[in-house]
């Protein structure tokens, strides 16, 4: 095991050679497996962590680079008041059909919400617009995340 | 009174919600074996190529590589194909386009298995190349396959040379009805190869038992298609083969016939090991399938009155080097052309041409929205020329009531005039038009446009068993893969509501061909039909059984007895005799009468061809299904500078007999828009001479976020199909039919310009501004 | 010697020791696009040099003659979203703002792409409009490149082997002027097939590039000095005329290069119009 | 990708032709070319070396003259990479008419390159195969000329011909700046 990381706020020690991506140390070495490989190219989204809290492509992240920063993936989210109301109304709303894209668009969306507790329809196209998918239309994911958010402020004010 | 809440036409979140919200629904890149062998592919450089031979030592000589196969591991006798038995399990002594499977390795790690496949050496004659499809019906044009007539078919429509499949449909006298018409439209249109593009790329994974039985699991929307074509392509007994599925990443069409499977379970069978596939992103797109790239010449008439009269039709279908299911996607094009209308007088001829590509398939639509796009334009031409409202001369040549579609097929439902005036007051259609000018600003225009559209849905095989447990609940088991689409909830929900139970009372059986009945797969717009059907007469079966228990414990006669919410069969009229399910349930099991199974299967044998009116030769799909129908009306938006078209609004109504699940039928209507969207504006595979050219998502464009309109509304119109579950129609592809054509009808409102060409790129629209008015894109 | 694995420096000087000691070590910022690139095999360095440990290059400043200095491992996300790109920077920050999608833009920075290079990027045209400054480090120490002379040609800068950008120097902005990015891309986050930069300031002074229309940005002081004298559409036809006939562009599935050759003047005639109603609003 | 284009030489086509059914000569002309080995009269092998947007590849190529006609020659290109993660293949053809200046000559070529490379940027793979094409089209022109020069001797390496272009600056064509950018060095062709 040559190189440390911080998973899910976690220490994990893994094996990775210099061009080895966070994906496939997520993936093949750590089992966490919500963050899906869809083009290995950064263009599909399906991959998405937080790397300090911020949206970043697994399948564009050196293993390496990520020693130091706190990576978390949706396996180390659930505990967020963000993330259970997203998973509520990603449900309820049938904001996914195959669910493939739904662990990158639920970690991008919940980073989204840690900074903006109001964001209109186009914030959400604008903070989910690397993130694809291909069975929803996209309209159901912008009406849960605005309805997560609706209910977060709710749960805040109540 | 009751706890009951009524299952049909409830918005239950899809069952497995939990586990996609979680991250731990399992795609079949998310399994593993202890054990386990990583496969990697190799694949043809060449176009059209005949194998010589292969040179396996420096693969195999590296540490960790297991097992290779080979075109050589292939009995040449055994080929599969769902209308034409013309494809091997990998490529067999020729290959017939770049990016097909020549060979396979298995090893310990996948990066040993990539480094290893590069290593192998395949000796290629070059051969030229049949690479466009009207060439490739040319006479000297060079053959794909080189005795195409002799192979196998399912079903023959005159396979020959480059000659794939061909087929004639006709009905009254075009010839003569001409010299009818007050005006008559006809252009050349061309539509492009789109790319499937189901986020989650296809793999596979088999495991061989010491019997040498094998299980796979695979991304597919058939578990039995896949066991139909390992087993032909391979040439083994069906019983030597189980399979199973994962949660599936999404299909449309691209898992439904074989991809991946057979050359994984040949390398299996070889390395006696349990192997694993998963393509990259770029071996996906060049070697599954994609939708078939279309020329379609295209001719209507109408009278001044409006009143459709003639319409001829000539298609070629590029299907690329393999039939799949070409022939059939030619045959419902051609039945399907005319759209929803009376048209008195129709000739429709196409072929299917083999060509140096990867196979053309399946595809939400089923080739309806290629000609779609030509037909709804026609229309409108048709309705500008006569100086009609292009929606006003769509009612006046509707297919209303239960008129028969062309050719004859029955249709016992149909909500389209309903569909229409609901998308028509929805836009606002006439006020939206006349104020179209005010809306553009600058370098934009504004146009509206509407198309119609309709479908089939059905088809084929299905089955159901649904077995009471000793407790009372139940476990369905129908054997269609949910591929995401949601089609598990919704016949948990149809089976909830025959029995009067909630659904959290009915488990549902993950297919396998080892114990569910037989599902010809999940397509075709069907499972909700045909295995509804199923779903309602197995639970009918259920329900006889339950009160012939009941009769017999509460001492009444089994017509005085009812099913009760909540899982309860008592006497009628009187409230407290009755019996929990689990009562019935436990004498069944224990006592008497053994356990309760009902069970059903059927397939669809409704004609389509009525003889009598029709004339067919060639492949006509001969038995499909009910018909679904669609209006949409779209607000498009053109940047006269750049030529860009973006669409800020759209209503989509589809009549779907009853929506079992209101809110998947929404998301399909909304999905299959955004997917038509792609379909009309920027999706399109290109070949640079026989390469496809844009194999990544860089390169090759699907609707984003951004894309997504301002307003899209999707409208739920319930016209109760009487042969359908509780009513229930289909709704898989539908929403993608009239997209494209709807669009470009609202381009030439916009700007007028009539597209000719698929995707209405900025490119292709720009330059036809730049052209004289009334030119063509 | 040769070097082989992974690298993280802390200083530019230990980051251009190390990248010396071996001609086939590649320097890694963000690494949106060379990541992708180890993921298809197209390269395969035997080592990386990460350029994520070195303060100097992080983050935006102003510089202390009134302009900007953007180091060269600055996120595109905080380019985008910096108060510092006024007036006729905004050109940057708004070009920041249209690279790829938000996610790319949390990893992507801006020296990392101008490296890179690609026809398509949104960088190239709005630093050579802004008339910035690129600052080199290497073996033989440090200069600057104007961005113009920066971008030579089809993924090639005058960075020579062994060299880093450290920061990208843009002038002082002209607060009252404007400074905008038009983009034309099939769809949301693709490569542009082409787009516009413009600075304008108050004086109407103009300067535009225009990018994936060539090997290079194009820029053509005659076409300023026009668009500087006046914006009529018969002067705007005329100074796209001139951009045109420096364009060499590509033809792929992005656009032809006759349709990028047209987009010129067209994009050209958006950006200056969009310039001149609301430069407030852009600032 | 097609790729084309044309030259004049002065010297009559007839001269010219005899030239052209040097396969020898033709594989030489390759642009990267750093070794060559005759295999039997009509097939050379041929390493050829090129790089794009810091992708480095190396060919080994096949090079054989199929078909010759009074004016016109057919050529074709096969190999891959080494490691064959690409794939290259190309048909060739030249043809030759007489002008008043001596001879046009004319030169076509269908390239496909498959694999990791052929996957990724088409228009500058375009660009990237014109570009050799100018290339080859430049070493063929040189070596005829100096073939055929009345005074001829000793004819020159083609990548001695032009000049070692400034890197720093870009007055030059952008494909010749390109070029000495790709190849970095250029080897002398190695005889069998």
């Amino acid at each position: 095991m040559n190189l440390e990381l911080q998973i899910n706020g976690e220490t994990a020690r893994v094996e990775a050679g210099q061009h080895d991506t966070l994906l496939t140390v997520l993936r093949d070495q750590l089992q966490l497996q919500a963050a899906k490989r869809g083009c290995n190219q950064g263009v599909c989204g399906v991959c998405t962590v937080q790397v300090d809290g911020w949206p970043a492509r697994a399948c564009l992240s050196l293993a390496h680079g990520c020693a130091g920063a706190q990576v978390r993936t949706l396996e180390g989210l659930h505990h967020t008041p963000a993330m259970q109301a997203l998973q509520r109304a990603f449900t309820e709303a049938g904001a996914f059909q195959c669910g493939f894209c739904t662990p990158g668009m639920l970690v991008a969306a919940e980073a989204l919400l840690a900074r903006e507790p109001a964001p209109d329809a186009a914030a959400v196209k604008a903070a989910l617009s690397g993130n694809l998918c291909r069975c929803t239309g996209y309209l159901k994911i912008v009406e849960a995340v605005q309805a997560a958010a609706a209910a977060l402020r709710q749960g805040a004010s109540a | 009174m009751s706890s009951f809440i009524q299952a049909v036409g409830a918005s239950i979140p899809q069952l497995d919600s939990d586990e996609k919200v979680t991250g731990r629904a399992q795609y079949i890149a998310d399994l593993w074996r202890p054990g386990m062998l990583h496969a990697a592919i190799v694949q043809s450089p060449h176009a059209h190529a005949r194998i010589r031979g292969y040179d396996l030592q420096a693969a195999l000589a590296l540490p960790g590589v297991r097992a290779i196969v080979t075109g050589d591991d292939l009995d040449a006798a055994h080929r599969m194909g769902a209308f034409i038995k013309d494809e091997p399990a990998f490529a067999k002594g020729k290959v017939r386009y770049v990016g097909e499977i020549v060979a396979a390795v298995a090893a310990d790690t996948e990066a040993i298995a990539r480094a290893a496949a590069r290593l192998v050496r395949v000796d290629y004659e070059v051969l030229p190349a049949a690479l466009d499809p009207e060439l490739a019906l040319q006479p000297g044009a060079p053959w794909v396959h080189d005795d195409a007539a002799s192979y196998v078919k399912v079903f023959d429509a005159g396979t020959q040379g480059n000659v794939c499949s061909r087929t004639t449909l006709s009905e009254g006298d075009v010839a003569a009805a001409w010299a009818q018409c007050d005006v008559v439209v006809e252009r050349r249109y061309q539509t492009q190869a789109q790319a499937h593009l189901s986020l989650e790329p296809c793999g596979a994974l088999a495991e061989v038992d010491a019997q040498g039985r094998i299980t796979l699991w695979s991304a597919n929307q058939s578990v039995f298609r896949v066991q139909a074509n390992v087993c032909e392509s391979l040439g083994l007994p069906m019983t030597r083969l189980r399979c199973q599925t994962p949660r599936v990443g999404a299909g449309f069409g691209n898992k439904m016939e074989a991809h991946v499977q057979p050359v994984l379970v040949r390398l299996a069978m070889k390395a006696r090991r349990t192997v694993r596939l998963i393509l990259s992103r770029e071996e996906d797109f060049e070697t599954v399938r994609a939708r078939h790239p279309f020329v379609i010449r295209m001719k209507t008439g109408a009278k001044r009155d409006g009143t459709l009269l003639a319409r001829e039709v000539e298609l070629v279908l590029d299907g690329g080097a393999y039939g799949d299911d070409s022939p059939g996607v030619l045959g419902y094009a051609l039945l399907m052309n005319v759209g929803p209308y009376n048209i008195p007088n129709v000739h429709a001829h196409g072929q299917v041409a083999y060509t140096n590509k990867m196979r053309f398939g399946a595809f939400r639509g089923f080739g309806v929205p290629q000609v779609t796009f030509a037909s709804e334009q026609q229309i409108d031409e048709i309705a500008l020329q006569l100086g009609l409202d292009p929606i006003e001369l769509r009612r006046r040549n509707l297919k209303t009531g239960n008129a028969p579609w062309f050719c004859g097929q029955q249709v016992a439902s149909n909500g389209l005039t309903q569909c229409l005036a609901m998308v028509e007051h929805a836009s606002g259609w006439q006020a939206a038009r006349a104020a179209r000018a005010q809306r553009a600003q600058g370098d934009k225009r504004i146009g509206y446009g509407v198309a119609t559209s309709a479908h089939i849905g059905g088809l084929l095989a299905s089955g159901a068993i649904v077995r009471m447990l000793e407790d009372g609940s139940v476990l369905l088991n129908t054997g269609a893969v949910d591929i995401g689409q949601g089609s598990n909830t919704v016949l948990t929900q149809i089976c909830a509501e025959a029995l009067k139970i909630a659904p959290e009372q009915v488990a549902i059986a993950s297919p396998d061909t080892d114990g569910s009945p037989y599902n010809w797969g999940t397509t075709a717009s069907r499972v909700t039909y045909v295995a509804g059907r199923s779903v309602v007469q197995a639970a009918a079966e259920v329900e006889k059984k339950i009160k012939q228990h009941a009769s017999e414990m509460l001492e009444c006669a089994v017509d005085d007895l009812e099913l009760r919410a909540g899982g309860r069969v008592g006497v009628k009229g009187v409230p407290g005799r009755e019996l929990p399910f689990a009562a019935v349930s436990g004498r069944a099991h224990w006592a008497a009468g053994g356990p309760i199974i009902g069970s059903h299967s059927w397939v669809f044998d409704q004609k389509t061809v009525d003889p009598k009116r029709a004339v067919a030769t060639g492949l006509p799909f001969s038995q499909i299904g009910i018909f679904s129908f669609t209006a949409l009306v779209v607000e498009v938006e053109v940047d006269i500078l750049t030529g860009k078209v973006r669409v800020p609004r759209a209503w989509s109504a589809v009549d779907v007999g009853r929506a079992i699940n209101p809110q998947l039928v929404t998301g399909q209507i909304e999905g299959a828009f955004v997917q038509g969207l792609g379909f009309a504006l920027t999706e399109e595979m290109v070949w640079d001479g026989g390469k496809l050219a844009n194999p990544t998502l860089m390169d090759y464009k699907i609707p984003t976020f951004a894309e997504l309109p301002e307003v899209l509304k999707a409208y739920i119109v319930e016209s109760h199909e009487p042969t359908g579950p509780f009513g229930a129609k289909s709704v898989g592809e539908i929403g993608m039919n009239a997209v494209a054509a709807a669009i470009a009808n609202g381009v030439a409102d916009a700007v007028g310009v009539r597209a000719e060409r698929l995707p209405m790129s900025g490119e292709r629209i720009l330059q036809a501004l730049l052209q004289p008015a009334g030119a063509a894109a | 010697m040769a070097l082989t694995g992974y690298h993280r420096p802390a200083t530019v000087d230990e980051a251009v020791a190390l990248l010396a000691a071996d001609a086939e070590a590649k320097p890694i910022a963000g690494g949106a696009t060379l990541v992708a690139m180890l993921n298809a095999r197209v390269i395969e360095p035997p080592a990386l040099v990460s350029l994520a440990g070195i303060a100097e290059l992080q983050g935006l400043s102003a510089a202390a003659g009134g302009g900007v200095r953007i180091g060269a491992f600055t996120r595109h996300r905080d380019t985008a979203a910096s108060p510092l790109l006024v007036g006729t920077l905004a050109v940057v920050r708004d070009a920041a703002g249209q690279i790829a999608n938000a996610t790319v833009r949390n990893m992507g920075t801006i020296g990392g792409s101008i490296a890179f290079a690609d026809p398509g990027l949104d960088y190239p045209p709005a630093l050579v409009a802004a008339g910035a400054e690129v600052e080199i480090a290497g073996p033989d120490g440090r200069r600057r490149v104007p961005a113009a002379g920066f971008f030579i040609d089809w993924y090639t800068t005058a960075l020579q082997p062994g060299e880093i950008v450290i920061a990208v120097h843009l002038p002082p902005a002209d607060a009252l002027g404007t400074g905008l990015y038009v983009k034309h891309a099939r769809v949301a986050g693709d490569y542009a097939t082409a787009s516009v930069a413009i600075c304008r300031r108050a004086d109407c002074a103009v300067s535009v590039a225009v990018g994936g229309c060539g090997p290079a940005p194009l820029a053509s002081a005659e076409a300023n000095a026009l668009l500087s004298a006046g914006t009529g559409d018969d002067i705007i036809a005329r100074a796209g005329a001139l951009l045109q006939a420096l364009a060499d562009p590509l033809d792929d599935v992005r656009g032809s290069a006759d349709y990028r050759r047209a987009l010129i003047p067209r994009l050209l005639q958006r950006a200056l119009r969009q310039a001149e109603a609301a430069p407030e609003a852009r600032a | 990708m097609l790729i084309d284009g044309q030259f004049t030489v002065a010297a009559p086509p007839q001269a010219l032709m005899r030239h052209l059914f040097d396969a020898r000569l033709m594989a030489e002309c390759l642009p990267g070319c750093e070794a060559l080995e005759q295999l039997d009269a009509d097939r050379y092998r041929a390493v050829v070396g090129v790089a794009l947007a810091g992708v480095k590849a190396r060919f080994e190529l096949q090079v054989e003259v199929v078909r010759r006609e009074e004016l016109s020659v057919w050529a074709t290109t096969r190999g891959e990479e080494g490691g064959n993660a690409s794939q290259l293949q190309a048909d060739n053809r030249i043809t030759l008419q007489a002008v008043p200046e001596g001879t046009l000559l004319r030169y076509e070529s269908e390239v496909a390159v498959t694999g990791r490379l052929g996957r990724f940027a088409l228009g500058m793979m375009k660009k990237k195969a014109q570009a050799l094409g100018d290339e080859f089209a430049q070493n063929l022109q040189a070596r005829l000329a100096a073939l055929e020069a009345p005074d001829a001797v000793a004819p020159a390496a083609p990548a001695a011909i032009e000049p070692p272009a400034p890197a720093r600056t870009a007055p030059l064509p952008w494909w010749r700046v390109f070029w000495n950018w790709l190849t970095g060095r250029r080897l002398p062709t190695t005889g069998s």
